[in-house]
């Protein structure tokens, strides 16, 4: 039989002097579902522009339905793929570590979470950045690779 | 997922498995129930000391009361069952990841001397072959690949010819 | 004596299968809304939102704050629950606390299930106790077989009386016009045709899984009365479980002990001796035909043993002496996390007098009820008459 | 007339970096049974329950059944929230404003141990923009501190010597499991976490329960019980992490204001203020808004999670320590003359919820 594609919980039993362990892993195929304004900005990705949506004075990228105030937000705008570190950090994962970057695109308001392929003794706060854009043209996030010294 | 040159309108959809694993510790009275279910072939509850009710599986305190429960009590390994269906309807076994044959039955089952049941697996698969009040038992898994979970009762066959 | 609280607006996404159009926080924003939409308010107005749902049948952990803007913006106080299916109605049973208390004055309920965005097999995986559930699992509808033969067992209930059931549920639903699953030409005998899962639960007798939302707003009763006008005002309010495990209760449908204990509470709270007779219309949270069945008799709508007889005599239909569910139901309309809210929203639409094509003339007193987790009762009184 | 709540009896079960000696059930019971026993109540007398835990910690939807039975809910109202602990006191503290009910338990819990945080935490971000570039709740963090320590110009080693301080107070604290002693430079030279946050700054993954028996004015005479009166409490969320300025707490500000409020303190400023802080920058950021000077003895005597209380828990060991010390009950960590206390707990990504309880001692 085919591997289903549904979830599962494995179980292994584990002894311990406290007493009996469960180890599971409980494994759920979850479908998201992006409306009109998300959909929008990650089909602008794999056309590699970067697109925000107009709250007043203000331009919230990524592109989303609703501004932080709770109010509906207007028009989508497209921001530079060129922007300033507002902040970052470097995380060790098992590949090694990895940096993060708030990086506020030139035109928006807001900042972008995503990663920076920077050296390390470069790093900075108000540091400018572009994107590196992937090979593959495709509507997510990773369509841009990271962000890297302008 | 739709790309590039899609209508604005068309879906646009993440598929994204979540894998979760989890370390569940058993505690002090699951583990004193597993332990026993693989090293005796037992199933034990925990009486309550002034109503007298055998809960099952056994737990530190009877919600009912409010008591506390300290004391073991051996119960089935034969019971009555107490509600029973034929599963017709594919289920995907969460432990294994693998769909369970069907038919199968599945039911409540009272464990003698027990005031609560518990749900599990019956040999049966025909609605013919069950019924509510019907006399099982436990069928183990041999004490070599029993681990310390329910699991290691494979199901109830029937007591009655 | 605390102050008294009532719904004033009610809001809710037309229920589908799935919502591919939108994102989880666009459909809970469309329910909301509707619900400020119904009275020309605006969010503003909102002191406070209460939000139910079940994380892991989404995935998303915390999602309020993740789309705390879709809820009105943050700078407000986001209360959030996880009751299993009863949240909605706890969310309800919230939010009148809040008022009560004196704490908020004007309080936004919402509850809400994108079922498409996760897997049933999953949610079901994920609600098992880890130890002593989830290695003799046979998914819902196994475990509700099995509660509904014990039931059938004691009450003599037929199928076709439980296929009465799913009959009146998906005919009312075509008067519903937020109503998932309609079938206006549905007949017993196709109810008792359609394929068996797990006897004596067939596929008509079943709930249908969907999407949607729904919103209520509560207010203090000296705004109530101003924002609405006719309010529906939350009468009672009692919570009560069973114990811990599935199998604890030995007689389940039969016995449904919290259901029992929740609507005693709130029926002597109100002075409601006779419910058949004092309550003008129910929405109850029925799972299935059975379900809806014993929880005539649980909540005493009539003798033990007699549910069949209730339907059969066509009591609980829409034009009966009590109707039950004219909204079509849970057996119509399923998204978890909302599914007890909207029981809540449809028993103040019809004391609102506002319930549309499915509204019981002159309805002024309703009960709701909320069931889940494990045999978790939520219940409610909701008056046209101020308490 | 509004109902005065107080809370009467608290318990904390042994906090320990890993409990897998018990199941949750028997974890949240070890907290009850001690909260019963300093009511002096029994499981029966309990009208009413309000419990806390988070279901992907947990690792079970509807985590809350796993409880249901030791709070004692059998045909009672047991309701439950998903967040920090303080939510389930504010809501406990609501239902017995009203007069519903006289008698409850408030209970949280929670095994930091048994998940993975990593995994955990990055299902709190947006699955299309965040989720894919792997982010977790620490990465949130090391922005917040960075942008925190720009705005206030506190140094790393200032934060770190908060780690220092409250690893010294959970040793005075008998339910909390001791943590290794540590220096500034210990902190500063650990293994990075998330720069420019260290292992060391961070809250250690903690295993516990804590109860809280709360009871309104007529039955806190008639059991005879040394009570701390709820005289305010509140909870406010902010903007989503990304839609707002990491280095303000304006949730914060506006949850204490509303607390002090609600008990009519004309000063928010308490003799006691334990504040949820999972990393010393966070005692940096929130101690001054809870009026209160981090490196007073009046901040966290009970050292808080950095010294060992588990998220979710932690909201409700900050209310007990409160409780404890307004009674005069603090033993070694009692702070003098205590008349008045803020407890304080957080959720969400970069603290995006926060809750404050406004607690006073018996006249």
């Amino acid at each position: 039989m085919a591997e289903p594609a549904t979830p599962t919980a494995s179980q292994e039993v584990e002894v311990t002097p406290d007493g009996l362990v469960y180890h599971q892993v409980i494994s759920v195929p979850y479908q998201y579902t992006a409306g009109p304004a998300q959909r929008a900005f990650l089909r602008g990705l794999a056309e590699r522009r970067i697109l925000g949506s107009r709250a007043g004075d203000a331009v919230l990228v990524p592109a989303r339905p609703f501004a932080p105030d709770g109010s509906r937000t207007g028009d989508l705008v497209e921001v530079g793929d060129h922007g300033e570190v507002v902040a970052w950090t470097t995380v060790p994962r098992d590949g090694g570590p990895v940096t993060y970057g708030l990086i506020r695109l030139d035109g928006a308001t807001t900042p972008l979470l995503h990663r920076l392929d920077v050296p390390a003794e470069r790093l900075a706060v108000g540091l400018r950045v572009r994107a590196r854009w992937a090979a593959e043209p495709t509507p997510s996030i990773t369509a841009i690779d990271a962000f890297v010294l302008a | 997922m739709s790309g590039v040159g899609a209508s604005a309108d068309e879906p646009l959809r993440l598929p994204l498995t979540v894998r979760l694993p989890y370390d569940y510790a058993v505690g002090r009275y699951g583990s004193r129930f597993m332990t026993a279910l693989r090293d005796e072939g037992k199933f034990y509850g925990t009486r309550d000391p002034v109503s007298g009710a055998v809960l099952v599986p056994p737990r530190p305190i009877n919600g009912m009361t409010g008591e506390h429960l300290d004391e073991w009590v051996e119960v089935g390994p034969a019971g009555t069952v107490t509600g029973c269906t034929i599963v017709e309807t594919p289920f995907v076994d969460p432990m294994t990841g693998r769909q369970r044959p069907i038919p199968y039955g599945f039911a409540f089952i009272r464990l003698d001397g027990a005031d609560t049941n518990i749900y599990h697996f019956l040999e049966a698969s025909r609605h013919e072959d069950i019924r509510v009040g019907m006399r099982v038992e436990a069928v183990f898994k041999p004490r070599a690949e029993r681990v310390g979970s329910l699991a290691d009762v494979i199901c109830f066959r029937t007591l009655e010819p | 004596m605390a102050r008294r609280s009532a719904i004033v607006a009610t809001g809710q996404t037309d229920f589908v299968a799935r919502r591919l159009d939108v994102s989880i926080a666009e459909m809970i924003r469309e329910a909301v809304d509707r619900c400020l939409a119904q009275r020309d308010l605006d969010g503003s107005r909102v002191d406070a939102v209460v939000i139910g749902n079940m994380e892991l049948f989404e995935g998303l952990h915390m999602p309020e704050q993740l789309m705390v803007a879709a809820l009105g913006g943050g700078g407000r106080p986001v209360y959030k629950l996880n009751t299993g299916g009863t949240v909605g109605a706890s969310v309800a049973v919230m939010c009148d606390h809040l008022v009560r208390s004196g704490l908020h004055d004007v309080v936004l309920g919402i509850g809400y299930e994108k079922q498409s965005e996760g897997d049933s097999q999953g949610n079901i995986t994920t609600v098992g106790d880890p130890i002593w559930e989830r290695s003799v699992m046979a998914g819902a509808i196994g475990n509700f077989a099995v509660m509904a033969s014990t039931y059938v067992n004691e009450s003599g209930v037929t199928a076709e009386q439980a296929a009465k059931v799913a009959v009146k549920a998906r005919r009312n639903a075509c008067l519903n016009p937020h109503a998932h699953l309609k079938k206006p030409n549905i007949t017993v005998e196709e109810v008792l045709s359609s394929r068996m899962l797990a006897a004596p639960v067939r596929l008509l007798d079943m709930c249908p899984t969907s999407d949607g939302a729904a919103a209520a707003l509560f207010a203090a009763e000296d705004l109530a009365p101003r924002l609405a006008p006719r309010p529906a005002w939350v009468a009672a309010t009692a919570t009560a479980h069973d114990q811990q495990f599935m199998g604890d209760s030995p007689r389940r449908l039969a016995d449904m002990r919290s259901l029992q204990a929740a609507t005693r509470t709130v029926y002597r709270a109100v002075g409601i001796s006779d419910p058949r007779r004092d309550l003008d219309v129910a929405e109850i949270y029925e799972p299935a035909t059975y379900a809806e069945l014993a929880m005539y008799e649980n909540c005493g709508f009539c003798e033990r043993g007699k549910g069949g007889t209730l339907i059969d005599e066509g009591v609980t239909e829409l034009g009966g002496e009590l109707p039950v569910n004219p909204s079509g139901g849970v057996l119509s309309t399923n998204a978890v996390g909302a599914t007890a809210l909207v029981r809540v929203i449809e028993a103040a639409l019809q004391v609102m007098g506002e319930a549309g094509e499915h509204q019981v003339p002159g309805a002024r007193t309703a009960l709701a009820t909320g069931y889940g987790g494990n045999a978790w009762t939520e219940a409610l009184i909701l008056t046209s008459e101020r308490p | 007339m509004d109902h005065r709540v107080a809370v009467i009896g608290v318990g904390l079960s042994a906090h320990a970096r890993r409990r897998r000696d018990v199941d949750y059930a028997e974890l949240a019971l070890e907290a009850i049974d001690a909260a019963l026993a300093d009511a002096g109540i029994g499981l029966p007398d309990v009208e009413h329950a309000v419990t806390a835990s988070m279901d992907f910690l947990d690792g079970r939807t509807i985590a809350s059944m796993s409880v249901a039975e030791v709070v004692g809910s059998y045909c009672k109202p047991e309701s439950r929230v998903v967040g920090d602990g303080i939510g389930a006191l504010l809501y406990a503290w609501a239902r017995m404003r009203t007069g519903a009910y006289r008698l409850g338990l408030v209970v949280a819990h929670a095994k930091e141990s048994q998940g993975r945080p990593h995994i955990i935490s990055r299902a709190a971000f947006d699955p299309f923009t965040e989720q894919l570039l792997d982010p977790d709740e620490e990465v949130v963090a090391g922005f917040a501190a960075q942008r925190f320590a720009i705005a206030s110009g506190r140094s790393a080693a200032d934060a770190a010597a908060q780690v220092v301080r409250a690893r010294a107070a959970g040793r005075r604290h008998p339910a909390l499991e001791d943590l290794p002693e540590v220096t500034v430079d210990d902190v500063l030279s650990s293994p990075l976490l998330a720069a420019p946050l260290r292992e060391l700054d961070r809250a250690p993954l903690t295993d516990g329960a804590c109860a809280l028996v709360v009871a309104v004015d007529d039955v806190v005479r008639s059991l005879g019980a040394d009570p701390v009166w709820i005289a305010g409490s509140a909870v406010d969320t902010d903007a989503y992490w990304l839609d707002r300025d990491l280095a303000r707490v304006d949730a914060l500000e506006r949850a204490r204001d509303r607390a002090v409020a609600l008990a009519g303190w004309d000063d928010p400023r308490a003799d006691v203020v334990e504040v949820g802080a999972a990393y010393g920058y966070q005692v940096l950021q929130f101690a001054p808004v809870l009026g209160v000077d981090p490196d007073s003895p009046a901040c966290n005597p009970s050292g808080g999670r950095l010294a060992g209380t588990p998220a979710v828990v932690a909201g409700l060991d900050a209310v007990a320590e409160c409780v404890q010390q307004l009674r005069g009950r603090a033993g070694s960590r009692q702070v003098p003359g205590a008349r008045r206390a803020l407890a304080h707990g957080w959720h969400g990504l970069g603290a995006q919820t926060h809750a404050v309880a406004a607690l006073e001692a018996a006249a």
